[in-house]
C-alpha cells in the first residue's frame, strides 16, 4: 500500500525534524547560559518548552490537515508548528529574536504565527481553544469544508476555557478537534493529582460529542483517530475530543530540575523514545536503513540551515517595537 | 460634532437605537459583519443594542450565546483572524473578570505577536454605569481597565450621533475596539436617559473619527473634561457657572484610548484650569491620566489641578449611598467656583 | 409518619413564606415605577430576579442544613435566603436599602449576606461556586462536618467556573453539593440553545461524581435526593451534581417583557404551580385545610412584618458608604 | 526601611527566602494559615516563594492545585469566609485574565457587600516584570490594573527585609492583600537578581506597615518615586547625579494602594521636581496617578513632572526590542538633567 506508506514516510520525516528541531534549539538555548544558568542570557532568552516526545500527537494530526486549517496550540508548540508546516527559517529567527522571524521578533518560542497556514500559539493555557471555535464556525459560515484544531495539556483541560469551548462548540456544530496531549504531568503536577478523572475524552459526553483516547503514543492510532474525527469535521459532524497518552522527555521548561518527577520515569519512557520506535517499525514495515537515514539526513540539514538562518539575521531595529501594536 | 439640523429632517435616535442601525448598515454592507452575544437575539440585546437584527439577518449572523464569556469573546478572535468582522456583546462591563484574558491577552495583541500578520476587527461593546441602585456588581465604568492595556482602542459616546460614527469607526478598524455606552445614556424606557443623549442622527453612514476629542462647548476661564454621562453634568455645570461669569470649556473625550491629550493640553494652556468629571473608581483612573498628560504639556497653572470622580468604595446598593457619591454637576459647579475665585476670572 | 410529616408541613411553611416574599417584593418594587416603568425609581431600584415557582429547589435542599453549613446562591436568591433561614427582617430591609438591612443597605437584592446563617449570593452568574469549595474544604480541615451547598442556574453550568469547581471539589474529596436549578432559561435564551445536552447532571461524570436529576419541580424528591447528597458528604463521601427541573413564573428580571417565550408557557407552569401542588398533596397526605390555613396565615404575616420593619427602617447615613470597603 | 546590621549577624535573604520564611512562619503561628496554588507543593512555587513548607506542613495546608485559577481563588474566598488564612499563588500576573472577577468582584467586595460581615482575609502572591525575554504574556507588570479597584490592597516589596515586613503584614490584615514580587528581585539563580534586593532580614516575626512608603535616599533637588525593580534603577541614578551635584530624594512606594500620596507630597514641596519610574504600561498607571496626587497637592513646580515607562505597547519578546523600552538608569539620570538645568540648582 504506497499511498500509506508515503504518509508514514512523511510523518516519519516530520518528527525527525521536529526532534533534531527541538535538539538544535537545546544546544542553542544553553548557550550564554553556562556555568550559570540565568534566562536572560544568551542567543534564545526566555522560558523554553521543548517537546520531545510529543511528536506523534503533532505529527499524526496535522497530517490530516490542509494550510487553510487553522491550528491553535500552547506554550509547548514547536512540534505542531513544524507538523503544520510553518516556515522554517522564519520560525528559527523568531524564537532567535530575529527581523527576518516569522514576527521581526515580537512573539517568539510562545507567539508563533503563521498566517499562511494558519498557525498560532499562545502562553495561556487554554486560550487557544475559543479561538479554534471561531476559526471554525469562519469555515462553516464562508462554506468551506475547512477545520479547526485546538491542541492543549492534559493540565489545562481542567481551565474553565476548556468546558466553554467544547459546550460552544457543540451548541453551534462546527468543524473543531480538540486534541489533548496527555504527557502526565502539568509543570510539577500530575495529572492524577489534578484531575478527578482518568481520561480526559470520558469528558466528551458532556458535550454530546465524540471522545477516543490513544494509548502509548502511538503515531499511527493517532492518525486514525485524527483522520476520522477531521472528516466527520469536514462532512459537518461537528466536534471531537481526542485524549492521547504522550511523554514529556524533558522538564517543563529549560532549567527544570525535575525533583518532583519519580527517578527512572523518564529513562523509561526513553527506550520507548517514538521516534526510535516508529523507525523500528517502519523499518520492519519494510522501509529500508538508506531511506530512513536520506530522510534524517534531509531534516537534520533542514534543520541546521534554519539555526543557521536564525543566526545570520539581524536582530530588529529597536524602533519597530512601535509597530504593529495597531494592524 | 453633534451635526444641527432642522426639527424638520431630524431623526432624534437614542444611542440603543444609534447602534443598532450602525450595527445593521454595516451588516448590510459586508457580509464578514456578525453579532455574537448573550440575549443579543430575540431580545435585542438587554441595553437594545442589537433590536430588529435576529429578524433581518436570522440566526446564522446574529448568534445568541451561552453564559460562556471566555469562549465566545475567544471565538469572536478566531473569527476574527479569520476575516471575520464580529461586533460582540459583553452585557455589563462589570463581568470583563470572567474573560479579560481573551480581551487583553489575546485579541489586542495578536497584531503585535504576529508582527502585523494577523488582524483582529474586533468590537466589544459594553455597558458601564451605574446611579441606578444595581449595587457593586452591575455599575461599574472600568474605563482605566481597558484603557490601560496596549492593544485595545476604547471609546464611549456621549450622544447618538457619536454612537453611530464610533460604531462604524470601530467596525471599519482592523483592531479590536471596546465600545463602551453608558446606561444612563442609553434610551431604554426602563433605565431613564439624559435627554442631551437624544440627538440627531443621519440616515446615512457616517465615522466619527477615533482618537479625537470634541470640545462641545467653548470658554476660556475653565477647562471641564468628561466622558459619556459626565459631559452632560459638566455641561450643566457649565450653563450655572456661565450665569456667574465663569465660562468654562467642555471636553468630550469620545475615546479613551488612545486618550486626546492634545485637544485638552490645547485648551487648559489657555484656561489654566482643569476639572475632569469620571464616574469611575477615583484611584488610577481616566483623571489621573488627563491630569499627568496636562502637567507633561507643562501648563502653568492658575490652580492645582482637580478630578470629581466616584471615590475609591465598591458601588453600594442603596440610593442613599450611591447617589452622593457620584459626580453631580453641583460638585462641579462648587469646585469650579473653587478653582476659580481669586484666580484671572 | 409525624417526623416526615414534620418535615413536610415545615417546608410548605417555608415555600409559602418564599412566595409571600417575592410577591409582597414584587408589589412594592413596582411603587413609584408606574405608569413609567423606570429601575432607578421607587422604594426598591434596581433589577430584580423574582423566584417565584423555585421554591421547591431552595427549600427541599435547605431543610437538611445546619446554621454552620455554607450555601452561596445566585442573583435569583430569595427563596435560597428564606430557606437557609436568613434574618427576614434584616434581608427586606437591605433589599429596601436601609440601614437596618443585612449589610446596612452596601449591598442588596443581589449581595445578601449573613454570616449568622454562613448564607451569601452574588451578581456574578457561577461566582459562588469556588467559594463553596473553599467552605466545605474549610470544614473539612477544621474536622466539622458541616458542607456547603452551591446552587446555580442551568445557564450557568456553561461558565467556566462550574467546570473548575467541581472538578477542584472532587480532586480535593471535599462536602460540597452543586444544585442546579433548571428553569430552562437564562434570560431570554433557552436552554436547548445554550447547552449541548439535555441534562447537566450527566456532566458529573466528568468528575467522577454522583449526578442526579429531579424531574417535575417535585420537592419531595428534591428533599430525598439532596438528603441523599449531603449525608454522603458529611460522612466524607465527597461532593454531587444534582440538577432540578423547575420552572421560572416571572420574567428574569421585573420589567422583562418575555416576548421571547412561547406563548401559553406560563400559563401552563401555572396550573403546576409548586406551592399549590404540594399544598393539594398535603391535604390528600392528611394535613387539614385548618393548618394549612394557619401556616400560611403565619407565613404571611411574617412577611408583612419584614415588609413593615424594612419601609419603618431609616436611610443609612451617606458617609456610611466609606465604611467597611476594609473589615 | 531596612534594617542595618553588622557582617557578622547579617542573615543575607532573597527576597523569595524571605517570603517563604514570612509564610513559614506564620503557618507555625496560626493553624489557619494555608498555601494553594500551581506548583506550589513539591516544586516549592515557580518563583520560590514557597519553598520547604510541603515538607514542614504536609499535604493538607500547602496544597497543589489544579490549573484552574477561578476555582482556586474563589475556593480560597470561601476559606477566608470560614476563618481561614489563604495565602494564594497566581503563578504570573499575566494570568489574572482568566481569573480576575473571583479577585475584583469576590474577593475584593466581601466586606463590603456584607456590611463589614464577613471578612477577606486573603494573600495573593503574584509575580511581575519582564527584562529576561519571556515575551508578551509573561512580563507584564499590570500594577495599574489592580491599584486601580477598590477593596484590594497591593504592596510590593523592592528588598527582602520589606519583603518578609509585608508578607507578614498582608497575611496579618483582614482583607484581601495582592502582593507582588518582581521577578528581577526575586533572587531565582535561573532569573539573575538585583544584588541590592538581597538584603539582612532578622530571624524574628515582623512587620512593616501597608499603606507607607519609604525614602529610601534623601535629597533636596528631585524627586524619584519608584516600586519594586525601579527602586533600584531610581537609587543607580542618583549615584551618578549626586556626583554632579544633583541630589534626588529616592521614594520606594512600597504599597501601590492605597498610594502613600502624603510621602511624595512631602517630598516634592520640597523638591519641586518630580520623575515616577514605573515598568508598567504608560498610560492611566502609577505613574500618571503619583502625579495627579502630587499636583492636586499644589505644588509650584520648578519643572513639569515627568515619568519614565513602559511605553504603551505589548512586551515583545526579542532583548534587541524589549530592552530598550524598559526604564533604566540611565533614562532617569538624563530626565533628571534635563528637569534640573536651568532650575535652582
Ligand atoms: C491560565 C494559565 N495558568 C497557568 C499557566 C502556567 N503554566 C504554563 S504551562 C503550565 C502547565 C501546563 O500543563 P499542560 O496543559 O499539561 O501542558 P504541558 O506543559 O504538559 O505541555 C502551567 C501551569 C499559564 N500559562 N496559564
Ligand atoms: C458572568 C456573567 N455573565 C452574564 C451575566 C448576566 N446574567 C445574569 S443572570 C443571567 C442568566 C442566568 O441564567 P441561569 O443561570 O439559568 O439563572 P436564572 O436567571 O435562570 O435563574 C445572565 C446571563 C452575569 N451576571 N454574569
Ligand atoms: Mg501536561
Ligand atoms: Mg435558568
Amino acid at each position: 500500500m504506497p499511498a500509506e506508506c508515503d504518509v508514514r514516510i512523511r510523518m516519519y520525516a516530520q518528527m525527525a525534524r521536529s526532534r533534531y528541531f527541538e535538539e538544535a534549539i537545546k544546544v542553542a538555548y544553553l548557550e550564554g547560559k553556562q556555568p550559570l544558568f540565568n534566562m536572560a542570557k544568551g542567543p534564545i532568552p526566555g522560558e523554553m518548552h521543548l517537546s520531545s516526545g510529543q511528536e506523534p500527537c503533532a505529527v499524526g494530526v496535522c497530517a490530516h490537515l490542509r494550510p487553510d486549517d487553522t491550528v491553535t496550540a500552547t506554550h509547548r508548540a514547536h512540534h505542531i508548528a513544524i507538523a503544520k508546516g510553518v516556515a522554517l527559517n522564519a520560525m528559527a529567527a523568531e524564537i532567535f529574536g530575529k527581523r527576518d522571524g516569522l514576527s521581526g521578533g515580537r512573539g517568539g518560542h510562545m507567539h508563533l504565527f503563521d498566517a499562511g497556514v494558519n498557525f498560532c500559539c499562545s502562553g495561556i493555557v487554554a486560550q487557544g481553544m475559543g479561538p479554534a471555535v471561531g476559526a471554525a464556525l469562519a469555515a462553516k459560515l464562508g462554506g468551506s469544508d475547512a477545520v479547526a484544531v485546538s491542541f492543549i495539556g492534559e493540565g489545562a483541560a481542567n481551565q474553565g476555557a476548556f468546558h466553554e469551548s467544547l459546550n460552544l462548540a457543540a451548541v453551534w456544530k462546527v468543524p473543531v478537534v480538540f486534541v489533548i496531549e496527555d504527557n502526565a504531568w502539568g509543570i510539577s503536577v500530575a495529572k492524577r493529582a489534578s484531575t478527578a478523572i482518568e481520561r480526559n475524552s470520558d469528558r466528551a459526553a458532556s458535550y454530546g460529542m465524540p471522545g477516543s483516547f490513544v494509548a502509548d503514543n502511538d503515531i499511527d492510532a493517532i492518525y486514525a483517530a485524527a483522520g476520522e474525527a477531521i472528516q466527520r469535521a469536514r462532512a459537518g459532524g461537528g466536534p471531537t475530543l481526542i485524549e492521547i497518552e504522550t511523554w514529556r522527555l524533558e522538564g517543563h521548561f529549560m532549567g527544570d530540575a525535575e525533583g518532583y518527577r519519580p527517578s527512572g520515569e523518564v529513562a523509561a519512557l526513553q527506550t520507548r523514545d517514538p521516534l526510535i520506535v516508529y523507525r523500528q517499525r517502519l523499518a520492519a514495515a519494510g522501509v529500508s536503513t538508506a531511506e530512513l537515514e536520506s530522510i534524517e539526513g534531509r531534516e537534520l540539514r533542514a534543520v541546521t540551515d534554519a539555526l543557521q538562518f536564525a543566526r545570520k539575521s539581524d536582530y530588529p531595529a529597536a524602533e519597530s517595537a512601535f509597530d504593529t501594536v495597531f494592524s | 460634532m453633534t451635526a444641527t439640523t432642522t426639527a424638520a429632517t431630524a431623526r432624534r435616535l437614542t444611542i440603543a437605537k444609534a447602534m443598532s442601525e450602525a450595527i445593521g448598515q454595516s451588516m448590510d454592507a459586508d457580509p464578514k459583519v456578525i453579532v455574537l452575544g448573550e440575549d443579543i437575539g430575540a431580545l435585542g440585546g438587554v441595553f437594545g443594542t442589537t433590536q430588529g437584527l435576529l429578524e433581518r439577518f436570522g440566526a446564522g449572523r446574529v448568534r445568541d450565546t451561552p453564559i460562556s464569556e471566555t469562549a465566545f469573546i475567544g471565538a469572536a478572535v478566531g473569527l476574527a483572524a479569520a476575516g471575520m468582522r464580529p461586533v460582540v456583546e459583553l452585557m455589563f462591563v462589570d463581568f470583563f473578570g470572567v474573560c479579560m484574558d481573551a480581551i487583553y491577552n489575546l485579541a489586542a495583541k495578536q497584531s503585535y505577536f504576529s508582527g502585523g500578520h494577523v488582524c483582529c476587527p474586533l468590537v466589544l461593546m459594553t455597558s458601564v454605569g451605574g446611579g441606578y441602585g444595581d449595587a457593586g456588581q452591575h455599575s461599574q465604568c472600568l474605563y482605566a481597565t481597558f484603557a490601560h492595556l496596549p492593544g485595545l482602542k476604547v471609546v464611549m459616546p456621549s450622544n447618538a450621533y457619536d454612537a453611530k460614527g464610533l460604531m462604524l469607526s470601530a467596525i471599519a478598524d482592523a483592531n479590536p475596539v471596546v465600545f463602551m455606552f453608558h446606561k444612563a445614556l442609553q434610551g431604554m424606557g426602563w433605565l431613564g436617559t439624559v435627554p442631551g443623549s437624544i440627538v440627531h442622527v443621519p440616515q446615512e453612514m457616517y465615522e466619527v473619527p477615533i482618537g479625537k476629542a470634541a470640545t462641545v462647548r467653548p470658554g476660556r476661564d475653565i477647562t471641564l473634561v468628561g466622558l459619556g454621562l459626565t459631559v452632560h453634568l459638566a455641561l450643566q455645570a457649565a450653563t450655572t457657572l456661565a450665569a456667574e461669569g465663569i465660562e468654562a470649556e467642555v471636553i468630550d473625550l469620545r475615546t479613551i484610548a488612545p486618550l486626546d491629550h492634545g485637544a485638552v493640553a490645547v485648551s487648559v494652556a489657555k484656561s489654566r484650569r482643569l476639572i475632569v468629571v469620571d464616574d469611575d473608581y477615583r484611584s488610577f483612573g481616566v483623571s489621573a491620566e488627563v491630569i499627568a498628560g496636562a502637567c507633561e504639556s507643562g501648563v502653568d497653572w492658575l490652580a492645582a489641578p482637580a478630578r470629581i470622580t466616584h471615590p475609591d468604595v465598591p458601588i453600594p446598593y442603596s440610593p442613599a449611598l450611591e447617589h452622593p457619591l457620584l459626580p453631580s454637576a453641583a460638585k462641579i459647579v462648587e469646585l469650579s467656583r473653587q478653582l476659580c475665585r481669586g484666580g484671572a476670572v
